[in-house]
């Protein structure tokens, strides 16, 4: 196939569920004629009809509660929130509903329910348009959250989500909505499981979604320093896939993970949590986190400072090596 | 142009059967009862009030956690769970018995959420009535969703009885300012759904009388989204059933939402963990008695029918059956086991998961003393 | 009772100034104004015609990030932002940029924010002018508590012009379906808050048209709230102006709230991100630009009134020198440091946080070259 | 002074702040005549009438964003959630603007807005009675975010939240409302200081809100053992008091966390993400976690076995002893 952008990729997976299952619809604001403001939906209405490809009123609870409905009437609704600053209307129906009701009728219901966000910061926006939420429903049981770094994962990751009975909180990186790549129809690989990137020997980055790519930089980088680092892609952020994670740093004995969102109480804690308990006695060095800092999103002229780079993910490497 | 709100002050309720048990008629909403079908709904009057009252006793004994009393709203709840229609699909709130008594919901299923054995438990698609909701809005916007899903398949202006489907969605006066409600308000209405929103407005959401809610008559607020609002004696069946009967038309025929206020009363606590002695006066209460859901029926059925002795002790016997079912069903509903708490997270459970699990279930292994595996 | 909907097809509205220029009467606003004035409301006009042009040509120089143009809505901007008094408090969305004017913004002060050099960052209380709000419907809420401390300060129904106050809450026709913005009519009615909601219904919210949103007028949903609702032409400044300012005595002299609906349209793109031929057809806005906001009253003062040549030219140089300041001043804002994202986030901002903000400068440092500090 | 409820401690704080400020202003559903559910505001209404305690619409995103409203005049509002579970339909007044007002303002407004959060299980509760979700908020940058586990504490702990120009959510142990003990006027102690409440040498155990007694409850336990346990109660958990945790742990060796809130990513996480990375070599043995399941909060008649109990604290500390 040729390579397509990570936005076309998920398009191509939106467009193919839709045909595999005429239960799959869309939801959300401009989704329809527009495209969606990122182009994602581009032509799904055209071709489904506004039936399957719904421009719903402006009102994110209403979105995610329809979404509950339409699933317990038998249809398997994908949502579009706009930006990562807008699910936030939608919190309660997400953690109390979308999470909670299956559980609620112990398991008689299922609610198959997609929530597409594009997410994470560096295309120079307003507020409320670069946040990385993921943490707040990774801390919710009964939800599931994916990412995804490149074209190949969005479309097999998308379908995957939309396919898989339990609701998906779907992260897009949008920052590499633009990033181009082959797909393919292999579905083969299991949702929950992260992906050693590049291997290495001397220390670990996990990243997952945007910052996937900047930590592969940093090791090529860091190659110059005679390092060896290997790179892990998450995909998954809940539930994490800890074997793949405590394998490579029982090899390398250092970990960094690195992530755009705030540092405290975010993805990198956990991780760092489940390493030195279950890795206790590989560890050289402790686990260090590389992320935003504990500030709100700050103003799109100063984000390329704010947001984790090469250097900064380096700096803690280096850290990391001098234990 | 300059919209007044019309506001009128005590607004014309619909009304079918006065306090006193006298049948009356309304413009529009004509109802064509046999005295069969009367004594029909009072018996379900009469046995959702006693399930009410015999959960309400259960909590006392410590048998339930929790209960939220129906009692004073059973001719809303009967009249609007009779109103539906097998493939009817309704959305309760926590409160609900009567219209879980009508579609056919064995009481024991209620019970099990306020005992704590399960947080519900049941499932929707069994009787076409939605789980308990306790966020106390949010079944409104699965009503809609349920009836973008129920319009999508050709189930609505399909003229075929069997086929065209409306939705009921409850709530009280409370949730009416709650932004989800009026969220669902917006969709229907944009996208005309089939679609009733039945407010019981019972004047109180817990200690707040329904002026903290609203200036104007909550059945006004549908007007404002563009489909009509009703208000209706919520303590005459007949009229509840009337108009419940009438709006479920209008919304499986094509014709988009609408508003039902049932003007009711909570004659009980909020629930019994409530003390309405600290915000309310017996006054009130003493009014509404006079109003009795229940009564008039009786009145009714007593006074102008051929109802005999007979079907009241028949009945009287029939609720002692029911209240003995709910009493020892609810003592034997099963604690739920430890591990159990794992089992329905997911669908698809997660390793990590189950892991937790397993680690959980050794580490309670642990405690079985020596010898007694 | 059953309460239709009144559906009106195509509403009147309140016009004071036809397309044509015409000064028209109307029997429930009626307007005062002195040539000078509407001079006055022209200057007004131009001028946020102006920066608004500036500010988008400055997005395509790369100057700003983002402009939300307000091309088509000066009338309803200036016309709501003239109304207010001294002591009044606004809500802006993003778009207000004519009530900045109004209010005596700096237009400088507002593109901080479009250019990415902060987020805001203006004091609200400096104009009485509040921050622009991103999050559709949330500065409705904002307004509601704001008329609350109106309200317990004593500032409303006093009589005395210097101090009762009303406030203003801007959003437009997709921010009614929000939860946030009912609930703010829900609270203001309930609370009767002196408090004005001014939505500009420019007919579309991004791509999708007003019809995705509610099947009736828009000023209709706020007598389902209990409050008056008025539709007026929102591209008529004397209209808008003589509105807002009756809504706003309504508030002030305690009656509660009131809603505008500012008929009018979104001349230009969404904002700079956005490509509406993908949406919608020229021909709308062909018809819409018949009826320009500016042109009718430079219609009216060049036809009714003995405004010379002079104005007109002197405007035009006015207009240059606002422009020339709008340019210089953007491009002369600022970069933040780096190192700022740590200084507002607290008041009395955490050891731990300064620990990281002291950590990131001497990673910073460690950047400079040998020699270079 | 008598000893009081921990509810009392709050209504007596509440009243002192009323008292001292005209400015402070109470919100909440049924906080009136009612005195809130659980009668913290008990008699406030009747002394300072319905002006400044306010019994509000059903709406928990008006009661914050009114709040907001409020600040911005001038007032101190203090509003109250009636229920952990229900501050969800808030979450986006919260997030987006109680905790970035102040910054987008660049310093201009103030949001001097305490949110009080009845929290927590163990009170044989329905469905979302009984919810854990500080982590969300700790995890949103601009908020602080406190807890109290005795009435001394919850009583100076209020009067310092709504005394401060920052926004705070309050965090009430329901299950310990009706535990007595003296409160003083003393306000010294600072607001973000952890406190250790029972010194010890072998293993720290760490604990906030309900779960400070179960904490100690266990510390009396592992006596038996020949364990002497410190235990800590947090206080604050935002920001963390990490220097108090440190020195605890850099004298014990082992460290436990306890909290009910679901485990991953929960507290936990992130205080042993910091301390594995600030006392690496300190530990003698990895930081190990105490805490709900990752599931819902369960049905009321199995609760004492999905939370935290003294067994659970004591077999992880035996876990720590393993190393
Ligand atoms: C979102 C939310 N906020 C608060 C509560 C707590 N609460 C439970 S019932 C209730 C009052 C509901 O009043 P109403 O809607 O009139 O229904 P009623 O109980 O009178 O039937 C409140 C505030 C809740 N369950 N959900
Ligand atoms: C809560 C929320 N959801 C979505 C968005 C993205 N968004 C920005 S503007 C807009 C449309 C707003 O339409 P309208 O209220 O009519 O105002 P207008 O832009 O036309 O002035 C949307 C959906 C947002 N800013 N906030
Ligand atoms: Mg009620
Ligand atoms: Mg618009």
């Amino acid at each position: 196939m040729a390579a397509v952008t990570l936005a076309k990729a998920i398009n191509a997976g939106l467009r193919r569920a839709m045909e595999d299952d005429p239960k799959v619809v869309l939801m959300g604001e401009d989704i329809g004629k527009l495209g969606g403001v990122f182009r994602v939906t581009d032509g799904l209405q055209k071709d489904f009809g506004e039936a399957r490809v719904i421009d719903t009123p402006l009102a994110e609870s209403a979105i995610v509660g329809a979404a509950v409905g339409l699933a317990l009437r038998g249809y398997r609704p994908v949502c579009e929130i706009q930006f990562d600053g807008f699910v936030y209307p939608a919190f309660d129906q997400i953690v109390s509903q979308v999470a909670k009701m299956h559980n609620r009728s112990r398991g008689a219901v299922r609610m198959p329910i997609t929530i597409r966000i594009p997410f994470g910061g560096g295309i120079g926006a307003v507020e409320h348009h670069s946040e990385s939420p993921e943490a707040y429903f990774a801390h919710t049981a009964g939800l599931k959250v994916l990412t995804c770094a490149t074209p190949a994962d969005a479309h097999v990751l998308i379908r995957q989500a939309i396919a898989t009975d339990d609701p998906v909180i779907f992260f897009e990186p949008k920052r590499r909505y633009w990033v181009k790549g082959e797909i393919s129809d292999d579905l083969s690989v299991p949702m929950h499981e992260a992906r050693v990137v590049r291997p290495g020997t001397d220390c670990t980055l996990i990243a997952y979604g945007p910052m996937v790519a900047t930590a592969l930089d940093a090791a090529t980088a860091a190659e110059a320093d005679g390092h060896d680092l290997e790179v892990i892609d998450l995909r998954s952020l809940s539930p994490l896939d800890t074997a793949t994670i405590l394998a490579s740093v029982e090899r390398t004995g250092r970990l960094v993970v690195v992530h755009e969102a705030s540092v405290s109480f975010g993805l990198g804690a956990e991780i760092a949590a489940r390493v030195q308990e279950k890795a206790f006695y590989s560890l050289q060095a402790p686990v260090l986190r590389v992320g935003g800092f504990d500030t709100p999103y700050p103003p799109s002229r100063v984000e390329e400072e704010w947001l984790p780079d090469v250097d900064r993910i380096l700096d803690a490497v280096d850290r990391s090596f001098t234990y | 142009m300059t919209l007044e709100p019309s506001v009128v002050a005590e607004p014309d309720l619909v009304q079918l059967l006065t306090p006193e048990g006298v049948r009356v008629e309304h413009p529009d909403y004509a109802i064509d009862v046999h005295d069969e079908q009367l004594r029909s709904l009072y018996r379900d009057l009469v046995l959702v009030r006693r399930l009410d009252s015999e959960a309400t006793a259960l909590q006392r004994q410590g048998e339930l956690g929790l209960w939220a009393s129906c009692l004073g709203q059973e001719a809303a709840q009967v009249g609007a769970g009779r109103a539906l229609r097998e493939q009817d699909m309704s959305f309760p709130t926590y409160r609900e018995h009567g219209v879980a008594w009508c579609r056919g919901v064995d009481p024991l299923t209620l019970l099990g959420l306020f005992r704590g054995v399960n947080l519900g438990g049941w499932d929707p698609a069994d009787n076409n009535f939605g789980l308990y909701t306790i966020v106390i809005g949010a079944q409104t916007l699965h009503a809609t969703g349920y009836a973008m899903g129920v319009q999508r398949d050709g189930a609505v202006g399909s003229g075929d009885p069997e086929v065209d489907t409306a939705v009921l969605a409850f709530f009280g006066d409370g949730a009416t300012s709650e932004g989800d409600v009026n969220e669902a308000f917006v969709w229907s209405a944009a996208a005309n759904l089939p679609v009733v929103f039945f407010c019981q407005n019972n004047q109180w959401a817990i200690s707040e009388p329904v002026e903290r809610q609203t200036r104007v008559p909550l059945f006004q607020r549908a007007s404002g989204f563009g489909f009509p609002g009703v208000r209706v004696d919520g303590n005459d069946v007949l009229a509840c059933l009337a108009v419940t009967r009438a709006a479920l038309e209008h919304a499986r025929s094509g014709q988009g939402p609408m508003m039902i206020e049932a003007f009711t009363y909570r004659m009980g606590a909020h629930t019994t963990s409530d003390d309405p002695t600290r915000y309310r006066v017996s006054a009130e209460l003493e009014k509404w008695r006079l109003r009795d859901p229940i009564e008039r029926v009786r009145s009714y059925l007593v006074r102008s029918t051929d109802t005999d002795a007979d079907f009241f002790t028949d009945l009287d016997a029939e609720s002692e059956r029911l209240a003995e079912h709910v009493r020892a069903g609810c003592r034997a509903l099963p604690d739920p086991e430890p591990l159990s708490v794992f089992d329905t997270v997911y669908v698809d459970a997660p390793v990590e998961l189950m892991e937790q699990r397993d680690t959980y279930a050794a580490y309670l292994d642990s405690f079985v003393p020596a010898g007694a595996s």
